[in-house]
C-alpha cells in the first residue's frame, strides 16, 4: 500500500491509470498532537471516493490536510493534484490549482448574505457554475439569496456550502458529511447532482457517516481508523465485507 | 393535557413567515419527533421554546406556565434542556470541567456566595459528572479541551451535559448528525434507556430517519412553518404526503 | 493545605518567599558596585511591586477568567486612594480603617459601573468601563479639585481635623501614617560586607496583604465560581441555555476586582498619603492591562511578575543617566567607551520607554500568551527535546490544562 | 537626619520630566544641573559663583565632600515623580531633590520631602499654591509665581492697551489655571479692565477651536490664555488661525496675552508668538552679570543659551550649596534657617530675597514679548520691562496665598 | 442663533478631524479586527511627514554675517535654505510655504510603505491572536515609533504653519447676513472640512463600489474559508492595512497646522479614535464618520461657556458621557454589525 506512486509527467512506468489526485505518507498535526499518521491513497480522474470511518478516525483532518489549511499542519509527506505539487502550496493556491473543500461546519461567512457568499467564490479564478445555473440546482437558494447566510436552515447551509464549492471551476470536490442534517428527499437531490458531476468529469472525494449511501454512490473506498489506513478498495468490496463493516462502520 | 403546549404560535423573519399557527402538544414522558424538509421551521420553533427567540404571537405553556418572556436561564431552571444543531460547548475547559458546569449552574443557578468560597473538588458533582461521561462513553477524553474534539464527540458531549442537568424536557436538534453508525446506535439506546429510567419528556429534530422510528412515540411533520400532520411513527411512514414532501423514496 | 491541592500550594509557598525575601533577593550586587544601579531593594520600589502585584492579580480576576477587558480599573484604585487618604485626613493615621474603607468604596464604585457597563460585552464593554475612568479622572483633575486636590492631588495638611488622632505630630509635622503606632516608613536596616538589605514596615504589611490577594485568587481561580466564570468566557449562549444566570456572576468578579484595586489604592495612599488624580488616567488604566498581559493573563503569578518588570523598568532603568554609562564603561579605550555609550544611552534613562515598548512586542511576539505561558512552552520544548528519542510515534493528545 | 552624607561624596538628587510633554523641558534642567555641579566642584569656569553675592562656595564640593548626582524622570506626574523622588531618597541617598516642570509634582514631591527630612528646591513651578497653601517648611522656590505674572503684566498691558479693555480667559482646568486666572484677572481688573468671560478648558484638549470662536462675540478685545506648554501652543495657534489679531474690536485691535512664557513654548507656537505679551522669570538677553556668566558658561558648554527653567534650576542648585556652606552642615534645618530670610545679589534677577514666611524668593519679574524679527530658533523673546521687586511683592497673608501652614522644618531620622 | 451656527461649525470641523482618523482606525480595528493601538502613532508619522518635508525644504547653510552678534558675542551665523539658492528668494519661499499641501504627496508613498511593511512584518501574524496580544504589540510599536520621533525630533511641539495664503479666517457670518465678526472661520479649517469630506468618499467609494470591502470583510469574519475559496486573502490585507494607514497619515499632515505636531500627539488621539469607532459601531464606516461628527458638534456644544456655567465640567466629560448612553441604548453603537469584536 505505501508504494510511492508515480507522479511524473510521462506516466509510462505506471501499473495502473494514473492517479489524479495522490497522497503519499502524509503525517499531520494539530499542534503537538499527531493525528493524520502517514496514510498514503490515490483517487483517479473522474472516480468518486467514500473516505469512510469512525468519529474521531482523522478522516476531517485527512481532508483539511489535502485542502492546504494549515491546521493541521502537515509534517511530511506528499499531495498531488493533476501534476501539481499540494503539498508546496498554501490553501488559497490549491484552490486556485482546482480543489474545492465543503468543510464539515458548512462554513457560511457570517455577515454576508446568501449570494455574497456565492460571489466570494468567483472572486479569484477559475470561476464555474454560474450564480443562475446553482440558483436552478437549489432554488431554496435563489429564494434566500438576500438573506445573511448564516441565518439559514441548517439543511439550507449545506446547500449553500455545496454550491459555493461548485461556483468554481474545481477538478477535485472534497466533501465532508454533505447529507449531515439534509431532509431524505434533499440527499437524494444531491446524490443525483453528484452523479451529475461526475459525469461531467468531477472527481469526488467524500466523507460520510451514512456510510451505505456513500458506497452505493462510490466507485471506490477507503476506511480510516485512528489516523491511519485500514482498507483500501472498491467499495463493492466493503459493502461484501460484513467483517469489515461491523468492526469499522457499525453497519 | 401535555406538559408542553405550542398554542397558535407564529414567527416571521422580515418578509419569511417561518413559523405559521404552530400548535403543538407534548405529553408527559413521550419522545415526539419533529420532521420536515430543511428550512421547515424546526429549529425556530425550538428557538422559540427556549428563549432564543420570541414569537409574534401564540403562547408556549410548559407545565402549566407560560416560558413566553422569561431568560434562556430561567426557562433552563424550568427543567428545559436543549442540544444545539451545531454543537455549543465550553471549548476551552476541559470535558470534565464541561461536565460538571452544568451539575453547579443547577445548583448554583441564582448566585451564591458559596461558589466563591467553596472549593471544586465536591465528590457529588465529580461523581455524577464522571457517571455521565461513563454513561456517553467519553470517560478516555476526560482530560481534552473539548475544542479539540472531533464533531461527533462534541457533540455526545453536549448531550451529556444536558442529560447531567436531569431536565424534565430535553430538546434535542439533530442530535446524531454526523455521528459514526455506532455511537449513533449508542444514544439511541441510551435515550431509550433514560426515557425508561426517568421522569423525562424527549422532543427531536431529526433528519436521519432510522433514529426516528426507534425512539419516537409521535411524529409532528413540519413543512413551511405550519404543521402538516401529526401522527404515530407507522402511520406518518405509510403517509404519502410525508413521502413526497420529505422522506422521498429512500424511506 | 488551605484548601489548595498540591501544586497550588507550592506556588503560594513561592510567593510567600519570594515575598518575605524580597529584600534579599532584590538586592542582589553590593553597595557601591558598579551593579548597584541594578539593586531594586528600597522601600519604595518593594511596596509598588507588591501593591501593583494586587492591582494587577485583582485585574486578572476579571480579565483572565471572564475575558471581560475593563479599560477603566484605574479608576477603582484612584478611588482607593482618595478614600484611604480622606480617612486620614478625617479621623487619623491608623492604616486599618483607611484601608478598609478603600476597599469597600473601590467595590463600591465597581458595583455601580460594573452594573452598567456589563450590559455590553467585548470592545462595547470596554470602551464603557473607559469611559466611566475617563470621566472620574477628568472630573477629579478638575471641577472636584476640591474633594480630590485636583492636579497636585488630596494631600495630608497640618490643620486636618484628625479626630482620631492628633493633627499635628510631636515635632510639629503631619503625622505619617502608621499601624497601631507602627509607622510604615520605619525600616531596619542589614549590613551584611557590602551588602545592605532594607526592611522596611510599609513593606511587608502591604507584602501581607499581597499574599493573601494572593491565596484568595487562587481559591477563586479553583472554586467552582473561577470555573463558571471561564465558562462564561468560553461560550456566554451556553452558559445562558445551562440554566446560569451570567450577569451576578461576572458582576461579582468585576466587583471583586474592583476591591482588589481599592485595597491596592488604599495601600498606595498608606505608603504614600497623597492621592493623584492621574492615578485614574486611561493610561494607569493601560497600565495594568499590560502587566496582566505581558505576564500572562489567565495565569496565576503572571500578572504579579507583568507587576514586577514594568515597575522595575519604569523606577531603576529610567534612573542610568549618561554620566552613569560613562562610569561602567570606562574600562574600555575612549573611543570604544564613548561609542558603547552612544548606543546604550538611547535605551535608558530618557530612553526608558523605548526599551519598554522594545520589551513588550518581544515578549508577544516571542512568547505569546505571556511570560508564565512562554515560560511554560519553552520548559516544555526543552522536556520534549530530551524525551524525544525515548518514545516513538503515538497519538500524544497531552491533557491540555 | 535623614542620609547624612558620612563619607567623601554628597548626593543630589535631579527629579526632571525625561518622557512626556515636558521632556525638552527636563533635558534642559538636567543640563543646568550638570553645569552647577561642575562648577560646584571646581570644574568649568565657575559660571555665577563668581557674580553670586555670597562668596561662601569654593568649588571644592559642598562642605568639602565632592558633588555627585541622581537622576530620575517625574514624567510631569506626581505619582511618579514621588516615586523616582523616593528612590533617589532610599536608595541612592540624596540629601535634596530639586527639579520639576509643573506645579502638581512640584506641591507632591515638596510634600514628600518634607515628610522624608530632605531639602526641596523646586524646579518650574508657577502656581501659587507651591508657596502657598500647600507651602512647606523644607521645600523653597525661586521661580516666581502667578501672582507676580498679574502684578508685572498689568502696568505694561495698561501701557500699551489702555485701561479700557474688556478681556475673556482660557484658563486650563486645574490648579495652575486657576492660581493663574485668579492673579491676572485681579491686576487687570485692577487697573479698570473688565473680564467679561472665564471659560475653563480641559486638561486634554488639543483643538481650542471651540473656545476661541466665540470670543470675538463676547465683544471682549483681549484673548487672555492661562494656558501653558502644549495647551498654550495649541490653543495660541488656534486663536491666530481664527484670525483674532487682525481683528478690530470695539474700535481697537484685538489683543492676546499669555500670562507665563517660555522658550520653548514660544518655539512650539512658532511665528504666532510673535507681538504677544506675556512674562517669564528670566531671559538670558538679560545684560547683568550674573546672567552674563551664566550664558557664557551654558552656552559655550551646550551650544545655545539656557531657558528660564534651566537658569532656575541652576540657581537653586548654588543656593542649596551656598546655605549649606554657611550652615555648616548638611541637615536639612540648619539649611532652612540659612536661607530663610536670605538676601543676595548676583544671579540674574537682581537683589533678591528668600523671605521666611512662605519661603518664596522675591526678585525681579520680566516681562516680555514675541520677537518680530528672531535672529535664530533661541531668539524668539524680547524683554519689554524689568519689573521690579517692589511691584511684585505681597504680604504672606495675601488671599490668593491664603490657607496652608509652613509648618516645621523635618530633619528626618 | 449665530452662537449655535458657529458652533455647528466648529462642530462639523473638529468632526471631520474625529471622521477621518476614526475612519482610519476603523478600516483596522472595525474590518480587519486588529485592536491598533498603533494608529495613533501613524497619525502622528503622518503629521511628521509634513514636518519632515518642510525640515528638507529649509535645509540649510550657514553663512557668517558679521554684522550682527549672537548670544555669547560672537558672528552671527545665519541659516540660508537651499531652496533660496537654486530658486531666488521668492520662489524660493514660496515652495516653503507650501510645504504642507506639498506634504500630501510626500506622505501617501510613506504612508503606505510604513503600512505594508507593519502589515507584513508584524500585524500579520497576529490576526489569529487574541485581542490582549494584539493590544500589547501595537502598544508597544507605538511606543517605539513615538521614542524614535521623539529622538530626532524632540519632544516640544514644531510649529509647521499652513500656507500663508489660509491663514486667518474669512467672517462666515456676514456673508449670511449676521453682523461682522460673529461667525468667523478660519481658511485652512474650510480646506481641512473639505479635505476630509474627500478622503472619506473616496474610501466609501473604493470599499462600495468594488469587491474588496466584501472580500476582506469575509476574509476577517473567516480566513480559512476565503482561503479554500481561492483568494489571497493576506494581499488584501496588507493593501486595506496600508490604505488605513495613508488615511491616518493624511490625516495627520493635514492636521500639523492646525495643532503643532508633537511626539506624542497620537497617543493624545488614540483613546478618542477607540471612543468614536466603538459608539460608531464596530465594523461600520459610516458608523465611524456620524459618529466622529456627532461627538465633534457635541463636543463643540458642550464648550459653550453658556452651557459649562450651567453644568460644571460638562466639557470635561461629554464626549464619554455620551458614548455611554449611546452604548447603553443602542447595543451595537449607532451602526454596529451583529457579532464584530463582541467578544
Ligand atoms: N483542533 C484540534 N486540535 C487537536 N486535536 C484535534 C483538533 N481537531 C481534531 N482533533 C483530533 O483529531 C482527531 C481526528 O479528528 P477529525 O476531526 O479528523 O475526525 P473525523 O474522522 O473527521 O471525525 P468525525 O466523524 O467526528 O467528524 C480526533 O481525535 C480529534 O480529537
Ligand atoms: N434569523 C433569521 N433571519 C431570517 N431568516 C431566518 C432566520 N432564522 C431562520 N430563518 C429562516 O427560517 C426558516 C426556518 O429555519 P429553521 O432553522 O427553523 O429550519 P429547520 O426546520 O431547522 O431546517 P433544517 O432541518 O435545515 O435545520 C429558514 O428558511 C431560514 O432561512
Ligand atoms: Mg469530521
Ligand atoms: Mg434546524
Amino acid at each position: 500500500m505505501n508504494v510511492k506512486p508515480d507522479f511524473s509527467k510521462n506516466a509510462n512506468a505506471a501499473q495502473t491509470a494514473p492517479a489524479f489526485l495522490s497522497v503519499w505518507d502524509m503525517h499531520s498535526y494539530y499542534g503537538e498532537s499527531y493525528i493524520v499518521q502517514g496514510i498514503s491513497f490515490n483517487v483517479h480522474e473522474g472516480e468518486i471516493l467514500a473516505l469512510l470511518g469512525r468519529n474521531g478516525a482523522g478522516k476531517t483532518s485527512t481532508l483539511r490536510s489535502i485542502a492546504r489549511t494549515g491546521d493541521p499542519e502537515v509534517r511530511h509527506g506528499e499531495i498531488w493534484l493533476d501534476h501539481q505539487p499540494l503539498h508546496k502550496m498554501t490553501s488559497y493556491q490549491a484552490a486556485s490549482c482546482g480543489l474545492g473543500l465543503v468543510p464539515e461546519d458548512r462554513r457560511i461567512i457570517p455577515g454576508l448574505t446568501v449570494e455574497e457568499n456565492l460571489q466570494l467564490a468567483q472572486i479569484a479564478p477559475p470561476i464555474g457554475w454560474s450564480l443562475d445555473r446553482l440558483y436552478d440546482l437549489f432554488p431554496r437558494l435563489g429564494e434566500r439569496r438576500k438573506q445573511e447566510g448564516v441565518t439559514l436552515s441548517g439543511g439550507e447551509q449545506q446547500m449553500l456550502a455545496i454550491a459555493r464549492a461548485l461556483a468554481r471551476d474545481i477538478k477535485v470536490l472534497l466533501l465532508d458529511e454533505p447529507y449531515e442534517g439534509l431532509a431524505p428527499v434533499i440527499v437524494d437531490e444531491i446524490e443525483k447532482t453528484l452523479i451529475h458531476i461526475k459525469e461531467q468529469g468531477m472527481t469526488t472525494v467524500i466523507v460520510e457517516q451514512n456510510a451505505v449511501r456513500a458506497l452505493e454512490l462510490a466507485d471506490r473506498a477507503v476506511i480510516l481508523d485512528t489516523g491511519g489506513i485500514v482498507f483500501d478498495g472498491t467499495a463493492a468490496e466493503v459493502l461484501e465485507n460484513e467483517e469489515l463493516r461491523a468492526e469499522y462502520l457499525a453497519i | 393535557m401535555g406538559i408542553l403546549e405550542v398554542k397558535d404560535v407564529n414567527k416571521r423573519f422580515g418578509g419569511l413567515q417561518a413559523l405559521g399557527d404552530v400548535n403543538l402538544s407534548i405529553r408527559e414522558n413521550a419522545c415526539h419527533a419533529i420532521i420536515g424538509p430543511n428550512g421547515a421551521g424546526k429549529s425556530t420553533l425550538l428557538n422559540c421554546l427556549v428563549g432564543k427567540l420570541i414569537p409574534d404571537t401564540g403562547s408556549v405553556m410548559f407545565d402549566g406556565q407560560s416560558v413566553l418572556g422569561r431568560k434562556p436561564f430561567e426557562i433552563n431552571q424550568m427543567g428545559i434542556s436543549r442540544v444545539f444543531q451545531t454543537p455549543e460547548i465550553f471549548g476551552d475547559l476541559t470535558v470534565m470541567e464541561n461536565m460538571m458546569i452544568p451539575i453547579f449552574a443547577q445548583r448554583d443557578g441564582a448566585f451564591e456566595m458559596n461558589a466563591i468560597t467553596s472549593v471544586l473538588s465536591q465528590k457529588d458533582v465529580i461523581e455524577r459528572a464522571e457517571q455521565v461521561l461513563e454513561d456517553m462513553n467519553m470517560s478516555d477524553k476526560r482530560h481534552m479541551h473539548s475544542a479539540a474534539l472531533s464533531r461527533g464527540d462534541k457533540r455526545r458531549l453536549e448531550i451529556g451535559m444536558c442529560l447531567s442537568q436531569n431536565p424534565r424536557l430535553l430538546l434535542l436538534d439533530e442530535p446524531t448528525a454526523g455521528m459514526a453508525r455506532a455511537d449513533t446506535n449508542n444514544t439511541i439506546d441510551l435515550l431509550k434507556q433514560i426515557k425508561e429510567e426517568r421522569d423525562i419528556t424527549i422532543a427531536i429534530i431529526e433528519h436521519d430517519m432510522h433514529v426516528v422510528f426507534s425512539l419516537a412515540d409521535r411524529i409532528t411533520v413540519l413543512a413551511q412553518g405550519t404543521p402538516l400532520v401529526e401522527d404515530d411513527p407507522q402511520n406518518i411512514r405509510g403517509n404519502p404526503k410525508v413521502r413526497e414532501a420529505y422522506l422521498g423514496e429512500s424511506a | 493545605m488551605f484548601g489548595l491541592d498540591k501544586k497550588d500550594t507550592s506556588l503560594l509557598l513561592v510567593v510567600v518567599g519570594l515575598a518575605l525575601f524580597a529584600p534579599f533577593l532584590l538586592n542582589p550586587f553590593p553597595e557601591g558596585s558598579a551593579m548597584a544601579q541594578f539593586n531594586a531593594g528600597y522601600p519604595d520600589l518593594m511596596q509598588r511591586f507588591v501593591i501593583f502585584g494586587i492591582f494587577a492579580i485583582g485585574f486578572n480576576i476579571l480579565f483572565g477568567l471572564t475575558g471581560y477587558l475593563s479599560f477603566g480599573h484605574a479608576a477603582f484604585l484612584g478611588v482607593g486612594s482618595y478614600s484611604a487618604v480622606w480617612m486620614f485626613k478625617l479621623l487619623g493615621m491608623n492604616v486599618l480603617p483607611a484601608i478598609i474603607l478603600a476597599v469597600i468604596m473601590g467595590g463600591v464604585f465597581a458595583l455601580v459601573i460594573g452594573f452598567v457597563s456589563l450590559r455590553r460585552s467585548g470592545i462595547y464593554f470596554s470602551i464603557l468601563t473607559l469611559a466611566f475612568a475617563q470621566m472620574s479622572f477628568a472630573l477629579a483633575y478638575s471641577v472636584l479639585t476640591p474633594i480630590t486636590g485636583g492636579e497636585t492631588g488630596l494631600q495630608l495638611a497640618l490643620d486636618d481635623p484628625r479626630i482620631l488622632g492628633s493633627s499635628t505630630a510631636a515635632d510639629g509635622n503631619i503625622p505619617v501614617p502608621s499601624l497601631f503606632g507602627l509607622e510604615m516608613r520605619d525600616s531596619a536596616e542589614l549590613v551584611l560586607g557590602p551588602w545592605e538589605f532594607t526592611f522596611n514596615v510599609g513593606y511587608y504589611f502591604s507584602a501581607a496583604f499581597m499574599i493573601l490577594a494572593f491565596y484568595l485568587a487562587i481559591r477563586i481561580f479553583r472554586s467552582p465560581f473561577g470555573m463558571m466564570l471561564r465558562a462564561v468566557k468560553s461560550n456566554q449562549q451556553r452558559m445562558n441555555y445551562t440554566g446560569l444566570n451570567t450577569r451576578p456572576y461576572t458582576l461579582a468578579a468585576f466587583v471583586i476586582s474592583g476591591m482588589y484595586a481599592g485595597l491596592a489604592g488604599g495601600l498606595m495612599a498608606a505608603m504614600d498619603p497623597l492621592a493623584g488624580a492621574e492615578r485614574m488616567f486611561w493610561t494607569a488604566s493601560g497600565e495594568v492591562v499590560l502587566m496582566t498581559i505581558l505576564g500572562g493573563a489567565g495565569t496565576l503569578i503572571g500578572p504579579v511578575l507583568g507587576a514586577g518588570i514594568i515597575k522595575y523598568m519604569e523606577n531603576i532603568l529610567s534612573k542610568i543617566n549618561s554620566d552613569i554609562l560613562h562610569g561602567w564603561f570606562a574600562f574600555l579605550p575612549d573611543g570604544l567607551e564613548d561609542f558603547v555609550v552612544a548606543i546604550i544611552y538611547p535605551f535608558i534613562g530618557k530612553g526608558w520607554h523605548l526599551t519598554l515598548g522594545l520589551i513588550f512586542m518581544a515578549v508577544v511576539i516571542f512568547l505569546p500568551g505571556g511570560l508564565v505561558e512562554g515560560g511554560k512552552r519553552i520548559g516544555a520544548a526543552l522536556r520534549r527535546k530530551k524525551a524525544e528519542d525515548g518514545s516513538g510515534r503515538g497519538k500524544a493528545t497531552e491533557p491540555a490544562e | 537626619f535623614t542620609n547624612e552624607p558620612t563619607g567623601s561624596t554628597v548626593t543630589l538628587g535631579f527629579n526632571v520630566p525625561q518622557t512626556g510633554p515636558y521632556a525638552d523641558e527636563g533635558a534642559d534642567e538636567l543640563r543646568a544641573y550638570e553645569l552647577a555641579v561642575e562648577h560646584l566642584n571646581g570644574g568649568g569656569d565657575g559660571g555665577m559663583m563668581s557674580t553670586f553675592s555670597s562668596k561662601a562656595l569654593q568649588g571644592n564640593g559642598i562642605l568639602g565632600k565632592k558633588v555627585e548626582y541622581v537622576t530620575g524622570d517625574t514624567q510631569t506626574k506626581s505619582d511618579a515623580a514621588r516615586a523616582s523622588a523616593k528612590s533617589m531618597i532610599e536608595k541612592d541617598g540624596a540629601i535634596m531633590i530639586t527639579g520639576g516642570s509643573s506645579s502638581g509634582v512640584a506641591v507632591a514631591v515638596q510634600a514628600l520631602c518634607q515628610e522624608a527630612g530632605v531639602i526641596f528646591m523646586a524646579g518650574l513651578t508657577h502656581s501659587n499654591d507651591t508657596t502657598g497653601k500647600d507651602k512647606r517648611a523644607n521645600g523653597f522656590r525661586h521661580f516666581f509665581n502667578s501672582y507676580m505674572s498679574g502684578a508685572a503684566l498689568a502696568p505694561v498691558l495698561e501701557k500699551m492697551y489702555g485701561s479700557d479693555r474688556k478681556a475673556y480667559h482660557l484658563t486650563a482646568d486645574y490648579n495652575w489655571g486657576y492660581t493663574t486666572e485668579e492673579a491676572i484677572k485681579s491686576s487687570t481688573e485692577a487697573m479698570g479692565w473688565e473680564t467679561v468671560n472665564t471659560v475653563k478648558t480641559p486638561l486634554t484638549q488639543t483643538d481650542f477651536s471651540s473656545y476661541i470662536a466665540p470670543v470675538l462675540q463676547s465683544g471682549a478685545d483681549v484673548l487672555v490664555l492661562n494656558h501653558y506648554g502644549g495647551n498654550m501652543v495649541n490653543s495660541l495657534t488656534n486663536a491666530v488661525q481664527f484670525g483674532l489679531r487682525d481683528k478690530q474690536v470695539n474700535g481697537k485691535n484685538f489683543e492676546i496675552v499669555v500670562p507665563l512664557y517660555s522658550r520653548l513654548m514660544a518655539k512650539g507656537a512658532g511665528e504666532n508668538v510673535k507681538g504677544i505679551f506675556g512674562s517669564t522669570n528670566w531671559h538670558w538677553s538679560l545684560t547683568d552679570e550674573g546672567s552674563k556668566a551664566f550664558v557664557k558658561s551654558f552656552g559655550t558648554k551646550y551650544g545655545f543659551p539656557p531657558s528660564q527653567a534651566a537658569h532656575t534650576c541652576y540657581v537653586q542648585t548654588l543656593l542649596y550649596a551656598d546655605a549649606v556652606e554657611r550652615a555648616g552642615s548638611f541637615q536639612p534645618c540648619a539649611v532652612v534657617e540659612a536661607l530663610e530670610g536670605y538676601e543676595f545679589d548676583g544671579l540674574g534677577n537682581g537683589p533678591t530675597l528668600y523671605r521666611a514666611d512662605d519661603h518664596q524668593c522675591f526678585k525681579d519679574v520680566l516681562v516680555v514679548k514675541g520677537k518680530e524679527n528672531p535672529t535664530s530658533e533661541f531668539d524668539l523673546l524680547e524683554i519689554v520691562e524689568v519689573t521690579p521687586v517692589a511691584q511684585v511683592t505681597y504680604p504672606p497673608d495675601h488671599p490668593q496665598f491664603s490657607g496652608g501652614a509652613l509648618g516645621t522644618c523635618n530633619n528626618g531620622a | 442663533m449665530d452662537a449655535i451656527i458657529l458652533q455647528i461649525l466648529n462642530g462639523l470641523d473638529k468632526g471631520s478631524a474625529y471622521a477621518l482618523i476614526a475612519l482610519g482606525l476603523t478600516l483596522i480595528f472595525g474590518t480587519l479586527g486588529v485592536v491598533n493601538f498603533a494608529h495613533g502613532a501613524l497619525f502622528m508619522i503622518g503629521a511628521f511627514c509634513a514636518v519632515t518635508l518642510s525640515r528638507i525644504l529649509t535645509w540649510s547653510h550657514t553663512v557668517v554675517d558679521e554684522t550682527q552678534k549672537d548670544f555669547l558675542g560672537n558672528p552671527l551665523k545665519v541659516e540660508v535654505p537651499y531652496v533660496h539658492d537654486i530658486f531666488g528668494v521668492a520662489t524660493g519661499d514660496a515652495i516653503i510655504d507650501w510645504a504642507v499641501p506639498l506634504s500630501i504627496l510626500f506622505s501617501i508613498p510613506i504612508m503606505l510603505a510604513v503600512g505594508f511593511i507593519m502589515e507584513r512584518g508584524l500585524i500579520k501574524h497576529f490576526y489569529k491572536r487574541p485581542h490582549a496580544d494584539q493590544i500589547l504589540v501595537t502598544f508597544g510599536l507605538a511606543i517605539v515609533l513615538q521614542e524614535i520621533i521623539k529622538y530626532f525630533y524632540g519632544a516640544n511641539p514644531i510649529p509647521t504653519p499652513a500656507p500663508d495664503a489660509f491663514t486667518g479666517s474669512f467672517d462666515f457670518g456676514a456673508m449670511i447676513g449676521f453682523e461682522a465678526n460673529q461667525i468667523i472661520y478660519p481658511y485652512w479649517r474650510l480646506v481641512y472640512f473639505a479635505f476630509a469630506t474627500l478622503i472619506i468618499g473616496a474610501v466609501f467609494a473604493f470599499l462600495q463600489f468594488t469587491t474588496f470591502g466584501m472580500v476582506v470583510r469575509a476574509g476577517m469574519a473567516d480566513r480559512e474559508t476565503v482561503g479554500l475559496l481561492g483568494i489571497n486573502i493576506d494581499k488584501r490585507f496588507t493593501i486595506m492595512f496600508g490604505i488605513a494607514a495613508a488615511v491616518a497619515g493624511l490625516a495627520g499632515v493635514m492636521y500639523a497646522p492646525i495643532n503643532s505636531p508633537n511626539y506624542h500627539m497620537g497617543m493624545d488621539f488614540l483613546v478618542l479614535s477607540f471612543v468614536v469607532v466603538v459608539v460608531g459601531g464596530m465594523g461600520s464606516l459610516p458608523g465611524a464618520v456620524l459618529a466622529g461628527f456627532l461627538l465633534g458638534i457635541l463636543e463643540s456644544f458642550a464648550s459653550m461657556s453658556a452651557v459649562i456655567d450651567l453644568i460644571p465640567g460638562i466639557n470635561q466629560i461629554i464626549i464619554y458621557l455620551v458614548a455611554i448612553i449611546i452604548l447603553l441604548t443602542r447595543p451595537r453603537g449607532l451602526m454596529g454589525r451583529k457579532g464584530v469584536m463582541e467578544d
